[in-house]
């Protein structure tokens, strides 16, 4: 009987002992709330917001400042891509200096779309052409908008780049 | 210290000697109905907020932050966007019930609050079965939920209001029970009456261990008569979706939701009036100095302060703690809630008649 | 138990057993008729108790269908594929083992929702993955889906 | 008893009538779209009955078409909180088709990502499971150690959640040079953090109430349904892949199975509670121990498997997953099946959740830690 009575005051004791237990932690939270924000203001923090280097945001086509890329149009990542999202347009066109007919890249089409990031178009790529941008705010309001040309408008081929 | 008795008295005063008798008494009422009506409405706002900041802190967010100052327009949008919205009406729904619920829930909950005593001479219905009146009109809310579960047509919803109703029938008990305990000690049922007699000390203080029992136990079944987490089994929104409301949209939704957090305000006021010394000022026993700062601060500002503090404990509750299940928020009813209230009541009992109450 | 051991054991028990060479695991073919009896024994026997069957896969093959199981007792700690083919693609049937390891239940189904596979005998064939009303059977090598494919 | 269902029509009022609920597809426990069709008497659930494929990709299907370089990232969205276990499932498998022995510091570089991954999924499920249970705050203080991880992956792989860092043969790239520093001082971030988990929600007595003596499972149910991973192992059933069939560094390292006995409810979430010390002791023996080397060994550029079947088991955060390939010496497989954890966790629901409460199949759910892509596929 006083066991009993024991043991039901115990149990209440302890509960109550339990709540204060889990209440400490959100009280201790509550206390340096303003230190401990783990959330960031997303759009305002645009400005400041660095992206990790390996980051994989879209694939993007290298240009320099002569407007060459080294894409030579060798369709190897359209081949890795998982998903068909590379299709490269190339044509053999007679290069002004030599004279001499060459393969070159007329549009290199990227279905954003249907990309997964996996990767695997950089690693097959032979001359470093592509890479993967840092830019992820892709939301566009039309789906056509998804299917770039990466090759910008009158770029040629780099100088140097074996085919 | 202040005293609103007065302005209130000149109001009145004014009225009857602009208008005819009948006149007069009906302005008056359209003035006590139109300012709680906006009381309803802006604690209703206030709350939405307060608790929406606090959870996101308590979580390590920073929660609502951007429209207005701090984000305090936010609920003030989100109303507008509810008033919007499209009354959804479902299609098999018994439509006069279905209609109804929202405004017995409000009803209810405004009832409630025209009790409250928020400062000497500020209060709308100053009776003398004050407290008998609240517990009786409190439970009334749960006829809502019914309401609103059952003709909404929809198995979660009516699991969430039979939940609900089974809820609220076993912790009335308990509510009345623990305000019992104190009205022993007060010797009175008016709101009013109970402030004065804590002029000299509120009774957490000066009504010894059973007062802070009955405290806790008042706090506990109460947050549960409101549906509050850890007790918020009618709309556990992880069995349920959204329990009893699930099929309300817009205007009736949003009745509902300001419900919910007036009905907080309500159990903290009361918690306050009875345990916490309602409006009276923080005294320590013979700090002259202490005190007269204490009375410097406006009676109103007290209440509200008291009963901040009192929603904090709930936000904090309901922020920490996992949901009970209906047969264990039962259990907890009957098998330690209403023995403890019941001990609480003999000792409390015994207390008083050896006189070692205030 | 080793797989030389097991495999002797295991040739008693049924006729008509072939095995493969140079597996992983232990391979094991019985023919269809004996694959409930044979599934039994192995889960029942106290020198094998294959109690755990972790994966049941069917293929397509191009004559027949397959149904392959792959056991681990873990009493033993030793791993065995069962491994039983169909009469045919037409109107492929096997009995069913999900009396012997309740868990080829939902994996029949699955078998029989990608590959149109019968099991004789199990409680509750159903589509699991797909819609009743879907025809086809979408995991066989010959399914065409001329709406929804996509060829790369 | 049998287990079928005796559905007495009500004719008069006293006599409860069975009805049956939809909870799912869109229901905010199921974390997915998972459907059961729950039939109920009153609160108490007489039987659960799930309806899977609302996020059938049919990957098995993609994979007979795919090159095996490009099988490893749709397994990333299989059970997307263990994707770098599924990738190293497939490569494993690859790689012992091909009798590739990768280097050292492959082996150790998967290892303490592999614990990470795990560390990652438990953490999100710890923090799920309290907000299943009604204690919101959890949600957000599971996410919060979980997001130095995803950082940790995020520089060192380039993606927090499909990172697609195993390639047959190897990694993707070597890691990044924070990778050492940032993996330390999270292990030490979370050592402090991790006893809050237990003071937060185990020792809570509504949270012990909700839990214990909940869903019990037995060792035999939990055996003959093929349930592994926490789940299986907190009711006694000694499934940790890394023990029995060991792959990567884990032979090499020491920690413990976890075991439980009780399997319920509760059982299971400490059997993950203790799997996340064991996480955090494997990558603390491993990370100061990086050995030199090459990142990738010499892999052709397109691979083709020699024809045969290869079966590869990794433990994932939910428990056993298998690749079975069949190859007909091209490059891409005949067939490929993945034996997914999640299937056979969910389908011992109707015989654990059977008699209890609808509230506490919450707690069930959350237990066994479905992911629905995993099941699905």
């Amino acid at each position: 009987m006083f066991r009993a009575i024991y043991e039901y005051f115990k149990e209440i004791l302890l509960a109550i002992r339990g709540l204060i237990n889990g209440m400490r932690i959100t009280g201790k939270y509550i206390a340096h709330a303003r230190k401990e924000i783990i959330t960031q203001e997303y759009p305002d923090n645009r400005d400041t917001l660095q992206m990790f280097d390996r980051f994989r945001g879209e694939v993007v086509l290298l240009h320099n400042e002569n407007n060459e890329h080294r894409c030579t149009g060798c369709s190897a990542c359209e081949v890795a891509c998982p998903n068909g999202s590379i299709e490269i347009i190339w044509a053999r066109r007679e290069d002004p200096e030599t004279g001499k007919k060459k393969k070159q890249i007329e549009t290199f089409v990227y279905h954003l779309s249907m990309c997964t990031m996996c990767n695997l178009c950089i690693l097959a790529c032979p001359t470093d052409a592509i890479k993967m941008g840092h830019d992820f705010e892709h939301a566009v309001f039309d789906r056509s908008q998804l299917t770039k040309v990466l090759n910008r408008p009158g770029s040629k081929l780099e100088k140097g780049v074996e085919e | 210290m202040y005293d609103f008795t007065t302005l209130v008295q000149s109001i009145g005063n004014f009225l009857h000697g602009q208008f005819s008798p009948g006149v007069a008494t009906a302005l008056e009422w359209t003035l006590v109905i139109l300012v709680y009506l906006a009381l309803y409405a802006i604690l209703g706002l206030v709350l939405v907020y307060v608790e929406r900041r606090v959870c996101a802190f308590f979580q390590l967010r920073l929660g609502p932050n951007r429209v207005g100052w701090a984000g305090t327009a936010q609920t003030v949008a989100d109303a507008l966007k509810l008033l919007l919205k499209e009354p959804v009406t479902v299609n098999k729904a018994d439509k006069l019930l279905y209609n109804l619920a929202p405004f017995i829930i409000t009803l209810a909950a405004l009832t409630v609050i025209s009790l409250v005593p928020f400062a000497k001479g500020l209060q709308a219905f100053d009776i003398n079965i004050g407290l008998l009146f609240i517990v009786a009109v409190s439970s009334l809310g749960v006829v809502g939920i019914l309401l609103a579960g059952w003709s909404s047509n929809n198995k979660y919803a009516l699991i969430g209001a039979m939940r609900s109703g089974a809820q609220i029938v076993s912790y009335e008990l308990s509510v009345g029970l623990s305000l019992l305990t104190m009205v022993l000690l007060t010797g009175t049922l008016q709101l009013s009456t109970i402030i004065e007699t804590q002029a000299n000390g509120w009774w957490i203080f000066k009504g010894h261990v059973p007062a802070i029992i009955a405290f806790f136990l008042y706090l506990t079944a109460s947050i549960a008569e409101i549906n509050r987490g850890p007790f918020d089994l009618p709309e556990a929104e992880s069995e349920l979706t959204a329990g009893f409301h699930t099929e309300y949209s817009g205007l009736k939704f949003a009745f509902f939701f300001l419900a919910e957090f007036v009905n907080m305000f309500t159990v903290a006021a009361i918690a306050t009036t009875v345990f916490l010394g309602g409006w009276m000022p923080f005294h320590l026993g013979d700090w002259a100095g202490f005190n007269a700062v204490m009375d410097f601060v406006p009676p109103i500002l007290w209440f509200f302060l008291k009963v901040s503090a009192v929603i904090f404990l709930m936000m904090w509750f309901k922020w920490t703690f996992p949901r009970l299940r209906i047969d264990q928020l039962l259990k907890l009813e009957w098998k330690y809630l209403m023995p403890l209230n019941l001990m609480n009541l003999v000792f409390t009992a015994i207390l008083v008649y050896l006189g070692w109450h205030g | 138990m080793n797989n030389e051991a097991l495999l002797q054991l295991l040739t008693t028990w049924a006729e008509g057993l072939e095995t493969e060479e140079n597996a992983q695991y232990l391979n094991v073919r019985v023919p269809a008729a004996q694959l409930h009896d044979f599934a039994f024994r192995l889960k029942n026997d106290e020198a094998t108790s294959f109690d755990y069957l972790f994966c049941l896969s069917g293929v397509d093959w191009p004559e027949y269908m397959e149904v392959v199981y792959h056991l681990e007792s873990t009493q033993h700690g030793h791993c065995l594929v069962l491994k039983s083919r169909t009469d045919g693609r037409e109107d492929p049937r096997l009995d069913t083992v999900c009396d012997i390891w309740p868990t080829a239940d939902a994996h029949e189904r699955e078998a029989y929702d990608m590959f149109g596979i019968r099991f004789n005998n199990h409680p509750d064939l159903r589509r699991l993955l797909l819609t009743d009303d879907w025809e086809g059977y979408p995991m066989r090598k010959d399914y065409k889906d001329e709406i929804n494919m996509i060829e790369l | 008893m049998s287990d079928q269902l005796d559905l007495a029509p009500a004719t008069d009022l006293l006599t409860s009538q069975e009805y049956f609920v939809n909870m799912g597809p869109q229901h905010p426990s199921t974390h997915g779209v998972l459907r059961l069709v729950l039939t109920i008497d009153g609160e108490i659930i007489r039987k659960v009955e799930p309806h899977i494929g609302y996020i059938h990709r049919s990957i098995e299907k993609m994979c007979e078409k795919d090159t095996y370089r490009q099988i490893v990232h749709l397994t990333d969205r299989m059970d997307y909180l263990s994707c770098h276990i599924n990738n190293e499932a497939v490569c494993l498998a690859v790689e012992q088709a091909l009798q590739i022995e990768v280097p050292e510091r492959v082996k150790v570089i998967r290892t303490i990502i592999d614990e990470l991954t795990r560390l990652a999924s438990h953490q999100l499920w710890w923090g799920v499971m309290g907000m299943d249970l009604g204690a919101i705050t959890s949600f957000l203080y599971g996410f919060r150690d979980r997001e130095m991880i995803n950082d940790i992956f995020e520089e060192t792989c380039g993606a927090r959640l499909t990172m697609n860092y195993n390639v047959p043969g190897g990694l993707m790239f070597d890691i990044h040079p924070n990778f050492q520093k940032r993996t330390k001082d999270f292990v030490a971030h979370f050592k402090t953090k991790l006893p809050e988990y237990d003071q937060l929600l185990s020792d809570n007595p509504i949270f012990r109430a909700r839990t214990e003596g909940i869903g019990y499972m037995s060792k035999e149910d939990a055996v003959a349904y093929g349930v592994t991973g926490p789940s299986g192992r907190a009711s006694g059933f000694a499934c940790d892949v890394r023990k029995r069939h060991p792959y990567g560094m884990y032979p090499q390292v020491d920690f413990k199975e976890v075991l439980m006995t009780d399997g319920d409810c509760f059982a299971r979430y400490k059997a993950r509670i203790l799997e996340m010390w064991e996480s955090l002791r494997i990558i603390e023996q491993l990370i100061d121990n990086i050995p030199e080397g090459d990142f990738q060994a010499p892999t052709k550029q397109v691979i083709k498997l020699p024809k045969g079947e290869f079966y590869q088991r990794v433990e994932t955060a939910r428990g056993d997953f298998g690749v079975y390939i069949i190859s007909d010496g091209n490059k891409s497989p005949y067939r490929l099946k993945f034996r997914s954890p999640g299937f056979s966790n969910l389908f011992v629901l109707d015989k654990v959740a059977r008699g209890s409460k609808l509230a506490d199949l919450v707690a069930i759910m959350s237990t066994f830690d479905y992911v629905m892509p995993d099941i699905d596929r």
